[in-house]
């Protein structure tokens, strides 16, 4: 087998491009600004009208259009399907996701400062990252039975990993002079931690729980869509099954709208996080 | 092969999709009449999906010239505009609703846990069914796909009682003896009812009738033959689907051809067609409001008239 | 490696770890026997069976779907990468679309591509596309657009023209986080296909775990799991050992 | 206490005016090997360090300076040999010692008044008080007015300045300092160089310095050690005999320039051996 | 042509001994804005570079130093004014002009031998020519026996003499170095320092130098460019009268430092006025 000490695909999927050099002419922003929204908008309007122009022209039973779909859903929401799918689906999620935080968290700052966890447990973290989880959900189902508690394990499978080996890399990667300076003023190993270790990996570990977030939520939607059909996965089969185009385009986009809006306020907040700790808050 | 129009009455190939993943007992007789049709010169494939509508979707695409899926799946297609037709019962219930020996019938389930297929699907028509006579008895509805697991649920004690198909009943009767007992056998009490049909497009149903009574007839005399010859089907049982050991594939075969689960008529008279779709309307499986009419959903003309067991 | 024998002479912690959690399996599985933890030999002997029966030669659907959906992932990663990188305009127009769907749960996806598209090839494959291509996207827009700029300079003052630049500099300068964008994509691909296998049920593995969980033969089951952990490591393992090759000199 | 184990002879004649020459800090017989390395870094090294002097260390790359001055700060221990100070025997960091980093090592989340207040709050001192503090500090640096900057909007030469802030601030009775001004332009050196003249002379605090520069170590210094390699030891103490208080124009004087190539021979073979490919 | 406007005169004695002094490089009134800032980074500035010498710059940080060689070998063009090389009117980067950057630059997937030859294949080179020749150059520089390192392989010192090794690799007229030994600490900076001036005596090729260091500067150069800041200007040119070859010893003399310190009070203001906060 190889070595753990490298940690690749921890950061890698959420990497984001490096911001452009700073643009010396900062008055000719603005035209940019407009021609960027144009494009944006453009973008949208011609995936949005392409699927509209099909769905009503020659889309059937499988292709539902756009203004269809969207009349779908305030026919769900009020039919009362939609709230009970989502708040079912979103308990395995919200006593899932803080376990694999709290224990995600706990594993990766072990892993990432003590030398023997490190050896014992990171290449079988590093594993975990890259073997599909979603071969092992039937095992977990033949394990703990279709019951809420598999539901809660599969989401941790999904997220635990991930959040650890981010968590792993966020205490690793900073300046070890930080730390030999904090010693050096006769810090306690607690000083040591609240001081230098959890400020300077902050931005990184709150990167973990959001790339952890994410894949929660796959984990939520995985058990539903093989072995347990409840919440919103549930309803995805149900309507497949009934050939309800226009409920199954219009769920799947309820699913969409809640990982890119909970991903979207953990980043928001990761980034005002950043800010304020690299002192650009005026 | 893919034949996207399945136009030509002398097409030599047949492509056939079932509505399991894996080879079932209901479903032996199938494949051996499509195993026969190749000596008629017919190059026929199957194909395995996991649900009903997997296998509707095939046969509209043109994946599959035939499928077979339970009626309710196959009705609700119809109804969604998708167009296809239902041209044979495929097989009658298989099934039986195994409750707890204390528990003597489905009046008694009141407050249990029953498990179902999922919210759409032969097991809550049957268990609606059950329970039609007993409108006080109201049980705890959970959903657990697969009948296997369903049966593991109950071995495991998370679940009391389910309709459940009988090569389960036979697992359920080794795993946990004297556990559970039959309290609701559905094709013994509901002779006309019709659990999975054969269907095909409606193109092809009209285009190529000949094509179609060919397959058909394959079909009804491999029914026929079954009960001719219990100890062959046994065999074939036991060499097809997967895990059956020869004795629990003689035990099936013996089940299955008391309940008398292939028609070799066909088994689509209008009197079946009807009961079928009344319990799914009575069941609310379909909402009685927009279910076709029999002649939206099925054809029973290309059937061969005259073959009986 | 040398400071890890001197300290665990003969025993490398990882594989100890290992060990353990695989010891703790079969002493439960003897001593408590619960019904869903089949012993670690039955395991092993349906590995073997896999392997020797000729059963894994399913898997070459699989390989089949997770070749064509990595090749129509690359292209058009790079296409969206080459846009992205080329301009700044092209970058900010387009990036929020693909970090956005990188926080889609893709695998929810799959019931609709079903719908859309059946149980075929064409769905696996767009699945295999959903789940890589942004995340390569990203990375190879990264690689692209990182401009090594003093080296950049230094070739231009030897008296470099764009292309040779370009071939001397920028390309070498990106090769290493191209071919990291190949890994990421490989081992996104793969979750990607095996997920649509799983959930479509009758290709490939699927096939393989819905006969074994259909059939109630959990030792099966568990060997099928460990065949696609073992299966995903070595392709890992040799993407890891592709870019090493490729980054020697880094050390 | 014990003589100095200098070759050149005890008590040169720039001794500081402390009072009676104490030893502030004793290395004797100290040895030290890194795990996985065959050859010991430090082995026998014995020093003095007299209380209110100002010792450099000077030696080529890979001598094994920053590895003295860790030991004498008790962030590494020896293998062999006694490191003390007073009564006082090392064993692990203490905030009787200050240690300036060549990396300014400051902590980029805090403000440059909340950096220098940092070893007054591990400490224990409360926040507002610890603040208190470390103003006096920036104000005698010349730094008051970046107080409630953030260390990335400072240069180079501010950055030092606020890590001799930072270690000024527990008022330690050792200053260990490493290359301190190693990574700043020349000029900026040399004027760091003066103001930490002109800090030190207020309380003569004993200082341990490291550079690499030689007339860098004649400027500041009452005694310079030149460590050799392979394994670290002292090769000589050169007694820096130069009045007190000085200015940079001493640098051109032909008696600073005579100790300057005094020191050059003495490395000159080692540094050239290193060179040696 | 024109006068050169050195107020320290003309034609320091030490003018090297190349061929009646003609200019190898001409700066001629030359200014350069950076689009989106308000002041001139260089303003109006005139310098000649003689044939064959060994001219140094020096100048605060932000004074223009590494602009000015950038303009001098085309990577920036000017606003205004005139640089010319002989006849040639400079407007972009010429083989004719080797520039040896701080940071070393090496292609850090190259060998040694290869990062050598690289600006002769990108001058069309075959590949075994350009190596053969590298191999030469390497030799030259003390680092055959690197060859087939890796640049990640070696020490900073090492680096910087690669980095030499591949501006002489094209045998240009004329070389840019801009503080190639900076990142060096000061005693591999002095070795370097003699190994340049060894090189340069053998063809004495015009070589114009950037540098912080002031001691640098008088050591290795024959006249002394200071700069002023805001705008770039030239503030005076000092010649550097010193006997060649000159050894390191040399550093130590009263001349040297006599040297030295008039430089430094020709930037003292300038540099202090930068140390402000
Ligand atoms: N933690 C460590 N583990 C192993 N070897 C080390 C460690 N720290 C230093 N060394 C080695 O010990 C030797 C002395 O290192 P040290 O940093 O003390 O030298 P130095 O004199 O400070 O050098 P420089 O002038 O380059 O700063 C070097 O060869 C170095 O590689
Ligand atoms: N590409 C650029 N765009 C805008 N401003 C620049 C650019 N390059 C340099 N400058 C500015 O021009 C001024 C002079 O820069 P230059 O690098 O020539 O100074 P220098 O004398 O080399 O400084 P140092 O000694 O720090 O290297 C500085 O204020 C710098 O910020
Ligand atoms: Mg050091
Ligand atoms: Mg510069």
């Amino acid at each position: 087998m190889v070595s753990s000490s490298r940690t690749p695909a921890v950061l890698d999927r959420e990497r984001t491009p490096a911001t452009p050099p700073a643009e010396p002419a900062r008055r000719r922003a603005t035209r940019p600004r407009v021609l960027v929204w144009t494009f944006r908008l453009a973008i949208l309007a011609v995936a949005l009208g392409g699927w509209q122009w099909y769905g009503a022209t020659s889309g059937g039973v499988f292709v539902p259009s756009m203004t269809q779909t969207l009349a779908q859903l305030p026919e769900l929401a009020s039919s009362g399907v939609l709230a009970p799918a989502l708040w079912s689906s979103n308990t395995s999620l919200l006593v899932g996701y803080p376990l694999s935080a709290v224990f995600g968290l706990a594993i990766g700052f072990l892993v990432g400062r003590r030398r023997t966890a490190d050896r014992a447990l990171s290449y079988w973290l590093d594993v975990a990252m890259v073997v599909p989880i979603i071969a092992t959900v039937p095992v977990v189902i033949v394990a703990l039975g279709l019951t809420f508690t598999a539901r809660v394990a599969v989401v941790v499978l999904f997220a635990l990993p991930v959040i650890a080996m981010n968590a792993r890399a966020a205490v690793r990667v900073l300046d070890p002079h930080l730390i030999e300076m904090a010693c050096g003023f006769g810090a306690t190993n607690r000083q040591v931690w609240t001081g230098v270790i959890l400020p300077a990996a902050a931005p990184h570990l709150f990167t973990a729980l959001r790339i952890g977030l994410g894949r929660a939520i796959s984990g939520m939607v995985v058990v539903e869509l093989t072995l347990v059909p409840v919440g919103l996965g549930g309803l995805l089969l149900d309507y497949k099954s009934s050939f309800a185009g226009p409920s199954l385009y219009a769920v799947t986009l309820v699913i969409i709208a809640e990982g890119v809006l909970l991903v979207s306020l953990s980043q928001a907040g990761e980034r005002w996080l950043i800010r304020r700790m690299r002192g650009e808050r005026r | 092969g893919c034949s996207p129009s399945p136009g030509g009455e002398g097409k030599t190939t047949l492509n056939f999709s079932y509505s399991n993943a894996v080879q079932q007992t209901e479903k032996v007789p199938l494949h051996f009449a499509l195993e026969n049709l190749k000596s008629q010169g017919i190059a026929t494939t199957e194909a395995f999906h996991q649900s009903g509508d997997d296998a509707v979707q095939a046969v509209v695409r043109g994946e599959s010239d035939f499928g077979t899926a339970n009626a309710s799946t196959v009705f609700a297609a119809v109804r969604k505009g998708v167009p296809i037709k239902a041209v044979m019962t495929a097989y009658r219930p298989a099934y039986l609703l195994v409750a707890p020996a204390s528990v003597a019938d489905p009046g008694g389930l009141g407050g249990k846990r029953v498990g179902l297929q999922s919210k759409i699907s032969s097991t809550t028509l049957y268990t609606n069914l059950a329970l039609k006579d007993f409108p006080a008895a109201k049980p705890q509805l959970l959903i657990i796909p697969g009948s296997a697991n369903r049966v593991q649920a109950m071995i495991a004690g998370q679940l009391d009682a389910s309709v459940v198909q009988f090569s389960d009943w036979l697992t359920l009767r080794k795993k946990a003896p004297g556990q559970f007992h039959v309290i609701y056998d559905v094709a013994e009490r509901n002779p006309d009812i019709i659990d999975s049909v054969i269907f095909t497009t409606s193109q092809t149903a009209d285009s190529a009738p000949e094509y179609v009574k060919k397959f058909l007839a394959a079909v009804q005399t491999e029914y026929a033959s079954t009960y001719r010859d219990a100890g062959k089907l046994a065999a074939s049982i036991a060499s097809t689907v997967p895990k059956t050991d020869p004795a629990a594939a003689k035990e099936l075969a013996e089940e299955s051809l008391k309940a008398k689960i292939w028609p070799a008529d066909g088994g689509f008279s209008p009197v079946a067609v009807k009961a079928t779709l009344d319990a799914l309307r009575t069941s609310g499986i379909l909402d009685a409001g927009s279910l076709p009419d029999a002649d939206q959903c099925c054809r029973a003309d290309l059937l061969t008239a005259g073959i009986g067991g | 490696m040398k400071a890890r024998s001197r300290r665990f002479p003969g025993i490398r912690a990882d594989v100890a770890s290992g060990v353990a959690v695989l010891a703790a399996w079969q002493i439960v599985a003897v001593t408590v026997r619960p019904q869903w933890l089949p012993e670690l030999p039955a395991v092993l002997t349906q590995v073997w069976a896999l392997v020797t029966s000729g059963a894994l030669s399913v898997l070459g659907t699989t390989a089949v779907t997770l070749l064509l959906g990595l090749l129509v992932t690359f292209v058009l990663a790079g296409a969206a990468a080459g846009l992205m990188a080329a301009g700044d305009v092209a970058e900010r127009s387009l990036m929020p679309y693909v970090t956005g769907f990188l926080s889609v749960p893709h695998i929810a996806l799959v019931p609709l591509f079903t719908f859309l598209w059946g149980n075929g090839e064409l769905t696996r494959v767009v699945t295999t596309v959903a789940f890589a291509v942004s995340p390569v996207a990203l990375t190879w827009t990264s690689a692209l657009k990182q401009s090594p700029r003093e080296l950049v300079e230094m070739a231009a003052s030897f008296g470099a023209g764009p292309s040779a630049v370009a071939r001397h500099v920028r390309l070498p300068a990106a090769a290493a986080p191209l071919v990291a964008g190949v890994r990421i994509g490989v081992v996104q691909g793969i979750k990607g296909t095996v997920s649509a296998e799983i959930l479509i049920g009758i290709v490939g593995v699927g096939k393989l775990v819905t006969t074994a969980s259909q059939t109630f033969d959990i030792a099966r089951l568990y060997a099928i799991v460990l065949v696609i952990i073992a299966l995903s490591i070595v392709f890992y393992l040799l993407l890891n050992f592709v870019e090493d090759r490729m980054t020697r000199w880094t050390s | 206490m014990s003589p100095s184990p200098s070759p050149a002879g005890p008590a040169g004649p720039a001794g500081p005016a402390g009072p009676a020459d104490p030893v502030a800090l004793r290395l004797a017989g100290v040895s030290l090997t890194f795990p996985g390395r065959d050859e010991p870094v430090v082995d026998g090294l014995d020093l003095d360090v007299r209380t209110g002097e100002f010792l450099a260390v000077i030696g080529p790359s890979g001598s094994g300076k920053t590895t003295l001055l860790r030991l004498a700060h008790g962030l590494l221990r020896p293998d062999r040999g006694l490191i003390t100070a007073g009564a006082e025997h090392i064993v692990k960091p203490s905030t009787s010692r200050g240690f300036v980093f060549q990396s300014d090592c400051l902590l980029p989340w805090r403000r440059i008044v909340d950096n220098v207040a940092f070893p007054l709050e591990l400490a224990g001192a409360a926040r507002a008080a610890a603040r208190t503090k470390a103003m006096e500090l920036l104000e005698l640096t010349g730094l008051a007015a970046s107080a409630n900057q953030y260390p990335a909007q400072l240069s180079g030469g501010m950055r030092q300045r606020v890590n001799l802030a930072r270690a000024l601030a527990i008022d330690p009775e050792v200053l260990l300092m490493d290359e301190p001004f190693a990574a700043l332009d020349a000029q900026t050196r040399e004027v760091l160089q003066t103001e930490l003249l002109t800090i030190w002379a207020r309380d003569r605090k004993t200082v341990l310095f490291v550079t690499h520069q030689l007339d860098e170590a004649v400027f500041l210094a009452d005694r310079v050690v030149v460590l050799q390699p392979n394994p670290g030891r002292v090769r000589e103490i050169v007694p820096i005999a130069l009045p007190r208080p000085r200015a940079l124009e001493i640098k051109r004087t032909a008696e600073f320039n005579g100790l300057v190539d005094r020191l050059w021979h003495l490395i000159k073979s080692d540094v050239l051996a290193e060179q040696l490919i």
